[in-house]
């Protein structure tokens, strides 16, 4: 079960959950299972197949480039957070 | 409105060239002369990017109309680099780092040799002191006073 | 990571690869471009902040001799609302698009409205003044006060306020509002002995590179387009040309010049697209489009201006028990500020357990505001270094020892979540204290002249993006690199260095090249402190297989099996028994299997993030509010230097961007809007005079990650400045300056306002 | 760049003759007239060259150090003149801090006038050296106080077909000292943001027989403040003087804020200012008395 920290914003729609433990291998099946706990979450993360634009997901540290489809471990922290590219903000 | 046909001496060699009356020398050098190491950086005076010298005077040539160097003697960055080899500027500014985009760097040059030529052993606030018309906005100015005090030793 | 000592290359300084090109003035720059049959274009530009464009009558310019083209807004393809990643991050197209040419409305002043193109500059000039624009003059938005005012009028009809997703209901100039939190910061509040709460605002400030933008477009009869341009990221110029042209990308050919500088200014097109129609409309004749100095201030991206609220919380032995911060950042006439970028930096470097950040992307009829060096990074540090200077001294602590105390290091959870990888920020802390500038004292002020000294810290993230090149081994041995990242300030070098390591030959063997979209892989732009990291590991990994290749070829030739082959100081050699010069090899590939050409792509990771720590002395005329810089030092985690007199430049540069930041630079408006100072005189950039040598001391924690343990070095030292400079004219007059610049006329109000606080 | 023409001229006779016409504008350096006419905010027919007129070009130390300074005269050939820098050390602390050095190549003191900006750094040091302005036109020779040739913000004195030629700057009498002081935010590159040049005359027990105050960049033009005088008068340098010439500095001028400065640091700044050049004015003018002693 991977550890997803909930965006502030979206707590209130997570049943005011700050964390939450999620089945799947990839950030979008964490997404999907998330849904089915709390329906509307995704719809505020996800814009069509690819995260909502100016929303990075970071994965045990590291910010993923492949978003919905980087790969997660039963072990892994997963974070939804404003995209910083460096020098190139969004 | 016609142009004026103007006879210099640029980089020790005559140029006779045509020039819109209301021209600058900077836009003659660059565009009609084809000596574009003299770079645009604000033509208002105030960046030093366009430094040449007149009669052996550092002025800045957005500043100077390409008319009124009729019978007179520019020296560009082109002019000051040897036929063999690097002018001691130029290889101090290469061995000190003193250059990041370049863009200021052949102004900075032009003004250090004219600076070297009536002062060849300035101290660091004099360099400053000379150089504080030319910007340069990569460097923080440290490693290109190195350069000059460098060049001067 | 390899080990440091053995090191060849790496750590020399050796003179750069383009250094003579640019040292006599032959180096070609954006408007040193000349192509056949070339004409000149100019732009036309509002003369109001805001204002509705009732009619364009393009009829005189069209009708003047030697105008060979004019455009408008009506000329670019209608845009849909389509959000779009074109190598730097999502931009909305339509808002790109009517920022290159106004749509309806002009949004700032010097917003394009149209643009000719003549034979002569002298002609596109008289013929961009002869284009005639009725306009409906509307009110003008100039901060973030009036903006964010309930009852104000919104700029977008089609902006609302996006919250994570959540839109709101009825159009807004905030743009955005999102919210990091960690912890129960109101318990952390109340575990609290001393609180500080204050609220700092900055100006607008712009990256004032010298080079002015510059395009040279030809729209060729095939379709095919030919863009010279200045820019920090060809790819990103190819993209976003597509997108507003409605272009494949396989019919944009971008050709990168030298640049100028950028600092994030240069990462966006402004001129390319509209010189492209120009070209297209006088029938695909070369089109150059160079900006005036004006232009560039006015209507190219500075960055926001901002007002921050931080406040803190500490136990009297000086931990950090909480932190609110309250931030709103101008974006300018479109949405897009780098607040999200600021909310990362401003607590970065401590460990606050208990933390809430409210950001907010705000609209108003500014240019719309573009990446400048760490972007929004320097007006957070300012707030959050000035505030825990405050706390500090209310705690009877040292700048050095509160942030010692509430250090961030490795396996600290930042307030946006992640935890931190192996930072250096105690490293930059405990430099400072070891430097001779910290340990000796301050000599102390006389009369009308107060000395002071002040300490700030900084981070930032860094970013690590995609980059590709290729090698090929030429017969005398010396390799042609081909790469697709600007070099802005000596990359070409420090990437060669990499590659000349990795592979064992000398840096001067190498010959570095910086090509067009078409002649190498996708490169990111040369921005986010990416270029030493990425393309030098792209690099190391060619130098690697090129290696591994020349052994095999050398195995040949000695007829021997490569496990039995070593390469060392060019040498290949089987044991003691017989070995044969790298040149030979080289020389024989033709007979050994053939050329040797290696390419290699990433989208590389683990870019490690920065800190640095700023000590500054300075010395404040209370008479006349002027503040000059005495003393400078900069420590910062760099990683591992490849080029140290480049790392030092870095250093150096982003010093002295800040100092001007902190001191004099600010744009400033008159009510209408209008910009009163878009010139290098009154836009006042640091001189020689300005500034004392800066001491840049390279602290070395190398990033685990990368293959030579390097880190991004560009944008963290532009943070620290404000706030290390603020701290030292309270350490000098004991006024505490809220506001940047903290300009002469500012600091004498304050002062003055102090002595009759004082006097009261 | 909007368009006009270029002449050249070789005499003043010449030079009258082409600015009668039109709206013709001497050049000299060019340091102010060229970026004016290249972001509109001048006009010309054509410009004249007057930078060949021989008259123009001339730099005279008289006998008994008065000095005739040519219109058309590099501020960097008078700074570089090293009997100038030490006869007329206040009028060099203005001269020299025209521009950085690109401009010193080629301003002119004639054209820090013309241009009669308020901030011009010239000119509070020429009033108070009691300048004359020698003048030419088209009806003949004409003389000029430095302050009356000043009419307004950009505006001087000369009508159609009149040329500036030369600045008189009479010798300064035994006891006289002077200095220009001027604020900037940055330390070069810059214009005034409040300026003052003060002269004074000393007698051999110290007690000030004469003082002239001028202030720039805090009114439409160059502004002399007459009370100076008045309170200088036969008084021994004290901190109490120093004081009520700051105050009456501070009360004379009449700044406004614009995109340099704001009108209360203005007022600040000519007080301090004005301390700072009293005693710098002040060291030299004992200077120069022992200086006349040998």
């Amino acid at each position: 079960m991977a550890i997803v920290f909930i965006p502030p914003l979206l707590r209130e729609r997570a049943g005011g959950l700050r964390q939450i433990e999620l089945e799947g291998a990839t950030v979008g099946a964490l997404i999907d299972s998330f849904e089915a706990r709390f329906p509307g979450v995704r719809a505020r993360l996800v814009e069509g197949s690819r995260m909502m634009p100016g929303l990075g997901v970071v994965v045990d540290g590291e910010v993923q480039p492949d978003g919905l489809r980087a790969a997660v471990t039963q072990a892994s922290e997963v974070h939804f957070v404003h995209a910083v590219r460096g020098g190139c903000p969004p | 409105m016609s142009h004026l046909v103007v006879n210099s001496t640029v980089n020790g060699e005559p140029a006779e060239f045509l020039c819109e009356p209301h021209e600058t020398l900077l836009h003659a050098l660059r565009d009609t002369l084809l000596l574009t190491g003299t770079k645009e950086g604000c033509s208002n005076g105030n960046c030093g990017a366009c430094s040449v010298l007149l009669d052996g005077v550092l002025v800045n040539s957005c500043l100077v109309l390409a008319a009124e160097v009729e019978g007179r003697q520019v020296t560009t960055i082109e002019g000051l680099t040897p036929r063999e080899g690097l002018h001691p500027l130029q290889q101090q500014f290469l061995e000190n780092a003193a250059l990041q985009c370049g863009i200021c760097t052949p102004g900075f040059i032009v003004a250090s040799k004219a600076l070297l030529d009536r002062n060849p052993h300035p101290t660091e606030a004099e360099v400053r002191h000379f150089l504080a018309g030319n910007l340069c906005r990569c460097t923080g100015y440290d490693k290109i006073v190195r350069a000059v005090l460098a060049a001067a030793a | 990571m390899s080990d440091q000592t053995a090191f060849k290359v790496i750590g020399t300084r050796p003179v750069r690869h383009d250094g003579v090109d640019k040292v006599t003035g032959r180096a070609l720059y954006g408007a040193d471009v000349r192509m056949n049959g070339q004409i000149y274009g100019a732009m036309l530009r509002s003369p109001h902040a805001h204002a509705r464009i009732l009619s364009i009558d393009t009829s005189f310019a069209e009708a003047l001799p030697g105008v060979k083209s004019v455009v408008t807004g009506a000329d670019l393809p209608a845009m849909a609302d389509k959000i779009a990643d074109t190598g730097e991050g999502a931009v909305n197209l339509r808002h790109l698009s009517s920022n290159i040419l106004a749509g309806s409305t002009a949004l700032y002043w010097g917003h394009a409205i149209a643009a000719v193109a003549a034979t002569t500059q002298t002609i596109a000039d008289q013929a961009a003044a002869l284009i005639r624009v009725e306009y409906e003059v509307l009110p003008p938005i100039l901060d973030l006060a009036a903006a964010m005012a309930p009852d104000a009028a919104a700029l977008h009809a089609d902006v609302v306020t996006n919250e994570l997703g959540e839109k709101g209901k009825a159009p807004s100039n905030v743009a955005e509002h999102f919210r990091h939190e960690k912890g129960d910061v109101a318990a952390g509040f109340a575990a609290a002995e001393v609180v500080i709460e204050r609220e700092y605002k900055t100006g607008t400030v712009h990256q004032g590179y010298i080079e002015p933008h510059s395009a040279t477009v030809q729209w060729n009869a095939d379709g095919q387009l030919i863009v010279y341009c200045s820019t920090q990221g060809s790819f990103g110029v190819r993209s976003e040309i597509s997108e507003i042209l409605g272009l494949p990308i396989s019919h944009i050919k971008v050709i990168p010049t030298e640049i100028g500088g950028g600092f994030g200014g240069k990462l966006n097109v402004y001129l390319e697209p509209v010189a492209a129609l120009l070209s297209r409309k006088a029938g695909g004749r070369a089109v150059k489009i160079t900006m005036s100095r004006i232009d560039v201030l006015a209507a190219t991206g500075p960055t926001s201006a901002s007002i921050i609220k931080v406040k803190y919380g500490a136990t009297r032995d000086g931990r950090l028990t909480a932190a609110q911060v309250w931030m709103a950042y101008e974006a300018g006439a479109f949405p897009g500020s780098p607040v999200g970028a600021g909310s990362g930096v401003i607590l970065a470097p401590y460990d606050i357990p208990n933390v809430v950040i409210d950001g907010y992307d705000v609209l108003c009829n500014k240019p719309k505001s573009n990446a400048y060096r760490a972007p929004g990074g320097t007006n957070a540090a300012y707030a959050a270094e000035s505030a825990l200077d405050e706390l500090a001294r209310a705690l009877n602590m040292g700048p050095i020892e509160i942030r010692l105390k509430n250090a961030a290091k490795e396996g600290t959870r930042r307030a946006d979540g992640p935890v931190f990888p192996r930072i250096g920020f105690v490293e930059t802390l405990e430099a400072v204290m070891r430097h001779p500038h910290y340990t000796s004292a301050l000599e102390r002020s006389s009369g009308p002249l107060r000395r002071g000294r002040g300490i700030a810290s900084g981070f930032w993230f860094n970013f690590g993006g995609t980059s590709s090149a290729s090698a090929t081994v030429n017969p005398d041995g010396t390799v042609s690199l081909t790469e697709g990242s600007t070099d802005i300030g000596g990359s070409r070098t420090s990437i060669a260095m990499q590659f000349a390591e990795s592979l064992g030959i000398p840096v001067d063997q190498v010959k570095p090249q910086v090509v067009d979209t078409d002649s190498v892989g996708y490169n990111d732009a040369t921005g986010g402190s990416r270029t030493t990291f990425a393309t030098g590991w792209v690099v190391y990994e060619i130098g690697q297989k090129i290696r591994t290749e020349l052994i095999a070829r050398a195995a040949k030739m000695l007829e021997t099996e490569p496990g039995q082959v070593s390469f060392e100081n060019g040498v290949f050699s089987n044991g003691a028994m017989k070995n044969i010069p790298y040149a030979q090899v080289t020389a024989d590939l033709d007979k050994t299997g053939g050329p040797i050409v290696v390419s290699h792509s990433m989208r590389t990771r683990g870019e490690g993030t920065a800190f640095a720590t700023h000590i500054v002395d300075v010395e404040v005329d209370i008479e006349t509010g002027k503040v000059d810089i005495l003393r400078y030092t900069a420590t910062q985690d760099v990683g591992h230097a490849i080029h140290p007199s480049y790392v030092e430049g870095q250093i150096q540069g982003g010093v002295a961007q800040g100092i001007g930041w902190a001191l004099n630079e600010e744009y400033i408006y008159d009510k209408n809007g209008k910009l009163l100072n878009a010139g290098f005189l009154d836009y006042r950039m640091p001189t020689t005079l300005d500034l004392p040598m800066i001491d840049a001391v390279l602290v070395e924690v190398p990033n685990p990650k990368h293959p030579y343990g390097v880190r991004g070095v560009g944008e963290v030292p532009i943070v620290p400045p404000a706030g290390a400079i603020a701290n030292a004219i309270f350490d000098a007059t004991g006024v505490r300056m809220m506001e940047l610049p903290m300009s002469p006329a500012r600091n004498l109000a304050a002062l003055e306002a102090a002595a009759i606080a004082a006097a009261v | 760049m909007q368009t006009f023409n270029f002449l050249s001229v070789a005499t003043v006779e010449d030079a009258v003759a082409a600015l009668k016409m039109g709206a013709n504008r001497p050049l000299a350096g060019g340091t102010d007239l060229i970026p004016m006419l290249r972001e509109g905010r001048r006009s010309a027919d054509a410009v004249v060259d007057i930078k060949r007129i021989p008259k123009l070009n001339q730099l005279v130390v008289g006998p008994g150090h008065d000095l005739m300074i040519g219109a058309a005269v590099s501020a960097q050939r008078i700074c570089r003149d090293p009997e100038i820098a030490r006869a007329f050390p206040g009028l060099i602390d203005g001269i020299s801090l025209i521009g950085g050095t690109q401009i010193q190549g080629r301003a002119s003191v004639g054209g820090n006038l013309c241009t009669a900006s308020p901030a011009g750094d010239a000119i509070p040091a020429l009033i108070v050296h009691d300048a004359v302005l020698m003048v030419e036109g088209p009806s003949g020779g004409s003389e000029f106080p430095v302050s009356a040739f000043l009419i307004g913000p950009g505006k001087n004195a000369l009508g159609p077909g009149e040329l500036l030629v030369s600045i008189y700057v009479p010798a300064p009498k035994p006891g006289f000292g002077a200095a220009y002081l001027r604020f900037i935010p940055r330390n070069e590159m810059d214009i005034a943001v409040a300026s003052v040049g003060i002269g004074l005359c000393q007698d051999e027990g110290g007690r000030i027989t004469g003082l002239k105050l001028a202030l720039g960049a805090v009114g439409p033009t160059p502004i002399v403040v007459a009370e100076a005088a008045g309170i200088a008068e036969g008084q021994l340098p004290s901190a109490e003087l120093l004081a009520r010439l700051g105050a009456a500095a501070e009360a004379a001028a009449r700044p406004i804020d614009d995109v340099r400065g704001t009108a209360v640091q203005r007022r600040r700044l000519v007080n301090v200012l004005t301390r700072r050049a009293f005693e710098k004015a002040l060291s030299r003018s004992v200077r120069m008395s022992s200086f006349k002693l040998f």
